[in-house]
């Protein structure tokens, strides 16, 4: 099995500069989706990492954990989702404002075996298949920054959206397979009733906490790799507080420093 | 002892510049190198937030809560933000005094702040065999919890009565000859004679507070949020209440008192010495801030600087109001 | 009573319907038509806010602290803001029961609102010959302030031991056949007790939290911000440890409890009553957005209609954890 | 004696948005000043009067105190000095933001006698004289609203500050007199060294308290009238919660609700 790569202690506390934060996505009901760029000095981030943000003019006391979505050249990227205060906050940060970050936090997707790899090739698992890349709503981005370092041949990207999709202009559109609840857009359903792990080397995915579990009991079925991104509450960010614990087969792990990605067989689900 | 602290200590002896302020305190015969100490449970062992920020600037690091058996911590809900303030639910979670002693404590003795064992127990037994083991190791001080409020049994219990208090201090001053510092809880009815108490059974200094208990309801789930239903509230929002608790603590005892409770900036630190404290922690505010700490040595530096200020000792008010 | 209560007190009795969910509360014989009133001392006598919100849709509003005698009230700063908190220390600054009922009161009833008489005062006989000049008036509760922490003599004092808490309420009681609630201090080291000490001497209501005693500095002039040294904390910032103090209160006695302390939106209303609290004041939210308490009516609505809640009651978790 | 005015209940609590808040003044050691237009649907403001203002995304509890600079047609100007947080946040606030403002609160200044009145009229006084604006850096604002509904023939301005001057563009150069402590611009000095109530039929003031006790010496020695705008820390800014007293001959006053502009005869200084 796959371990989950964990990266060097490269990573800082500094102040960046937000450059541009625009609006993709707005319904009714639902938080808007924004589009943040920051442009930052620090050390290089890798796809599944994260980072801990916050305003200097916030009304929030913590910093909230959000997944890389690119970083190229001193640009951070961040898709974000509005859902409560902090979010919010972060949506409507202007261009000019000063937003502390402090990152790369966490582990990234494992690395991932090519066709002559060995480490995903599990019993009846056929090296060249394609790696498939699962995302729901807002969890598409960590997938996004690692489909945007892979060869476009090696992955299939399934995208699951309760209405309009968003941020999936960068995917080659033969890669890619769309899902909407009320059908606005693709396949009228949920990731998981368009989707077969069968086919694919491994699994990563990132979204709902029910979307994934779902996920993770097929790919258990099918015996296919699975890697999940998960969310908690998180104070520090950096392993220090214990407060982001996920709970595994081999005792408590901290979502911020042990994960946030977890093969999906070790994870034990919440009642 | 590391280095770091031995150097420290000569420091201390060294005549005042106007160049570099003396920031070192002595608190119960260990010499910090400056007054600001990361607070139990939010610095882990000391190495998780190295990156960020230079850790061996810091006077000292308190350990998260040990306990000598290991423990799960809390299931459920963990941390809840609140105005300006967190509720965290975690438990105590920490692989034991054993573990921590082979694993942990080796890394974090040679990291340069002063080692803080802060230790937990569920009766007073434990709590003396805990410090029984901490006190054969190179550990500078040791911080006697009794005040946590998110575990059943022991933590707390102790801290919320002057008999209990007295009971599990002299227990543990019995088997320990390291420099001993008490933590308080700000739950406690009569928190001055909880003070006094544990200064009579032999504690060389207190600190506190401790966090607030306080609650928090899921308005969509109906339920509370954390599983306990009562968590503990640190943060600055608590900051001016704990400022209070620490004012009169120094009024009620002759030991040095390590204030914390929110302190974010440097003059909220400034404030814990016009109280008459001996030198702060900072828990909550290096979360969204890890410079946080940092930030307070530097700013105090500058505040000595500008005010002529030899010693921050100079600053207390205690006796004056 | 104003015919805007006694048009509140029909609509309990007019079945539910989808349309307009029923918000009116009964507490100690009064009905409200709805749940939220204005805490005493951050509502002046209930005109100042006029013009910036129709003041007529409140449930009900408290008045400043009264006193038998005129107050001037504390000197130096009154006002110190700290993270989602406020300080105050205005040390009951009235102009007398007799000048309220002559020159405040009349106005005060037309506006709508049940009228609720916050009651203080230095000795027993201060606080029953108010309660006396008071029951004599178209008022419609009198809130006995027994947790004021802003006054050296009386106030808060009376609220801190179960005792003094039960001599001055049962003297009150003795004279005045008001609907009387008494407001408790969450300083008070055994509060449960004061609670239950209160009922026993003939409290119809309680209502908490009052401020928490806290203290803040002016490292620039290195003294307290305050003359009186300390001064009471409100706001966003306590809310968790009041919420916590209104579910162990509740726990304890039998009588409706009014809850407040940082409440400023509807869910902070709703965390109350899951509480337990029969009905919420507001105080400091009121400040930085005086629509603050209208909202929390029509977001106090909203919840209702979308969860299919009849009575607010039905939301209380008391007994269940 | 001439009373301040007391103005009607015409007031409202409504979000307002940020069309413009450019910073006019940045000095190393001081904070920043900026001039912040909101647009605002509510009633008309008179000089003098205040708004407690507060952006939706803050970082402070309280609103913030500031006199009324102009208010025209739905736009309301404010002139606005960084002390602390509160002050910083509102220098900071950016074009598109809301924010919301309680107002117009407090008095205006007294209704001013023109030639032929009678009000100023005391011993000595000669009817004729001009009216004397006199402010202390920011507080300028609260006088320069008034100086735009006068007609110019009937006061002098007098303004003074630490250094460089600002905001003092509407006023016509011949009415207005300047001194900057460093002297950078117009007289080296304070302004009471270079001001002579005894040539003004009354004298407004606004500024930092020493200014204004000195001020108020001044005219009570010359027996000229002065009314002073007066800085208090305020809650409420209505009435309510009795925090922002002022000490005078007649018991205590509220700033917010009783001012902020009180006969310079009747207040008690602090020690
Ligand atoms: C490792 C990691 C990476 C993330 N990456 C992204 C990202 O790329 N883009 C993005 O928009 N969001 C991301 N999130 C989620 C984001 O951190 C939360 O949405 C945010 O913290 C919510 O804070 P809030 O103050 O807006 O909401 P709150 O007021 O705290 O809560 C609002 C709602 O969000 C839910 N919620 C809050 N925090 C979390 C959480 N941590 N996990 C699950 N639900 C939560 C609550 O249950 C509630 O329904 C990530 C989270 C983690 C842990
Ligand atoms: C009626 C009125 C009108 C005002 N008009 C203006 C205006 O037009 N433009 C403008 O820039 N400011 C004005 N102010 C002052 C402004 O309200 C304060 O500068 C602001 O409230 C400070 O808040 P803060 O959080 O930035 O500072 P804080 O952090 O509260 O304090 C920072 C510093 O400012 C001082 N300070 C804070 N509040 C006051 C206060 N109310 N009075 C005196 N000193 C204070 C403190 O002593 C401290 O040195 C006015 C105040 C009042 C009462
Ligand atoms: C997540 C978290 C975990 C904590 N764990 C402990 C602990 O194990 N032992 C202890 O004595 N205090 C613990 N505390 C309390 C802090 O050390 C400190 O007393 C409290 O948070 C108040 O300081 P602050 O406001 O600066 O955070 C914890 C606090 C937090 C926020
Ligand atoms: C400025 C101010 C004045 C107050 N005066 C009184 C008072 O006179 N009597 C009283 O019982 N409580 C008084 N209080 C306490 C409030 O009524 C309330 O109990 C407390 O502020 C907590 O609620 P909040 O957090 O919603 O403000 C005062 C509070 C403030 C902020
Ligand atoms: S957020 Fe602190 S340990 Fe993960
Ligand atoms: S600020 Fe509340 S009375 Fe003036």
């Amino acid at each position: 099995m796959a371990e989950t790569a964990h990266c060097s202690h490269d990573r800082a506390f500094l102040p960046g500069t937000i450059i541009a934060n625009p609006v993709i996505y707005e319904a009714k009901g639902e938080g808007a989706v924004s589009v943040l760029k920051v442009s930052w000095d620090g050390p290089e981030s890798k796809p599944g990492q994260f980072f801990m943000l916050r305003l200097v003019r916030s009304g929030v006391l913590l910093g909230r954990p959000i997944s890389v979505l690119d970083h190229q050249k001193g640009i951070l990227s961040f898709l974000v989702a509005e859902r409560g205060a902090g979010s919010r906050e972060l949506v409507q940060g202007r261009p000019g404002e000063t937003i502390e970050l402090a990152g790369p936090l966490g582990n990234t997707w494992p690395s991932m075996p090519d066709s002559t790899g060995a480490s995903a090739s599990g019993p009846g698992s056929a090296v060249t298949k394609p790696l498939a890349l699962v995302g729901g709503g807002i969890g598409i981005a960590p997938l996004l920054f690692l489909s945007k370092i892979m060869d476009s041949a090696d992955f299939r990207f399934f995208a699951g959206f309760r209405s309009r999709p968003y941020g999936l202009e960068s995917l080659p559109s033969q890669n890619l397979t769309v899902a909407t609840e009320d059908g606005s857009a693709g396949h009228r359903g949920r990731i998981p009733d368009f989707f077969n792990p069968a086919e694919y080397r491994a699994v990563y995915a990132c979204g709902p906490a029910p979307m994934l579990r779902r996920i993770a009991e097929d790919c258990a079925k099918a015996a296919v790799p699975c890697f999940i991104s998960l969310e908690e509450r998180m104070a520090c960010g950096v392993g220090a507080c214990l407060g982001c614990t996920v709970r595994t087969k081999q005792g408590n792990r901290r979502c911020c420093a042990d994960g946030p990605i977890f093969p999906a067989e070790e994870v034990l689900f919440d009642d | 002892m590391t280095e770091a602290h031995q150097s420290a200590r000569d420091q201390t002896t060294s005549t005042q510049t106007s160049q570099a302020p003396d920031l070192s305190v002595r608190i119960a015969g260990l010499v910090l190198k400056n007054p600001v100490i990361a607070a139990s449970g939010t610095f882990g062992y000391g190495r998780e937030y190295e990156g960020l920020i230079d850790v061996s600037r810091l006077g000292g690091i308190c350990t998260k809560g040990l306990t000598l058996y290991p423990r799960e911590g809390n299931r459920g809900r963990r941390l809840h933000e609140t105005p300006s303030g967190l509720m965290n639910s975690i438990g105590l979670e920490n692989p034991g005094i054993p573990a921590f002693i082979e694993k942990e404590l080796p890394a974090m003795l040679g990291l340069g702040p002063a080692v803080i064992a802060n230790l937990s127990g569920s009766t007073v037994e434990e709590y003396q065999e805990g410090a029984r083991l901490l006190g054969a190791t190179g550990i500078d001080m040791i911080e006697l919890n009794i005040s946590c409020p998110n575990v059943k049994a022991g933590g707390m219990a102790f801290g919320l009565c002057p008999a209990d208090a007295s009971s599990v201090v002299r227990a543990v001053r019995k088997v320990s000859s390291k420099p001993l510092m008490v933590k308080l809880s700000p739950n406690a009815p009569d928190l001055a004679g909880v003070a006094q108490a544990c200064v009579d059974a032999g504690a060389d200094a207190l600190s506190l507070v401790n966090t607030f208990k306080a609650l928090a309801f899921d308005i969509r789930r109906r339920r509370p949020v954390f599983d306990h239903v009562t968590a503990g509230l640190s943060g600055p929002a608590i900051k001016p209440i704990a400022l209070r608790m620490v004012w009169d603590v120094c009024a009620a005892v002759q030991v040095p008192v390590v204030g914390m409770g929110g302190i974010a900036i440097a003059e909220d630190a400034l404030e814990f010495f016009m109280a008459g404290a001996a030198a702060i922690q900072v828990g909550t505010a290096t979360f969204p801030r890890p410079s946080a700490m940092i930030e307070i040595i530097e700013g105090l530096e500058r505040f000595m600087k500008t005010e002529g200020i030899g010693q921050l000792s100079e600053l207390s008010l205690q006796g004056k109001y």
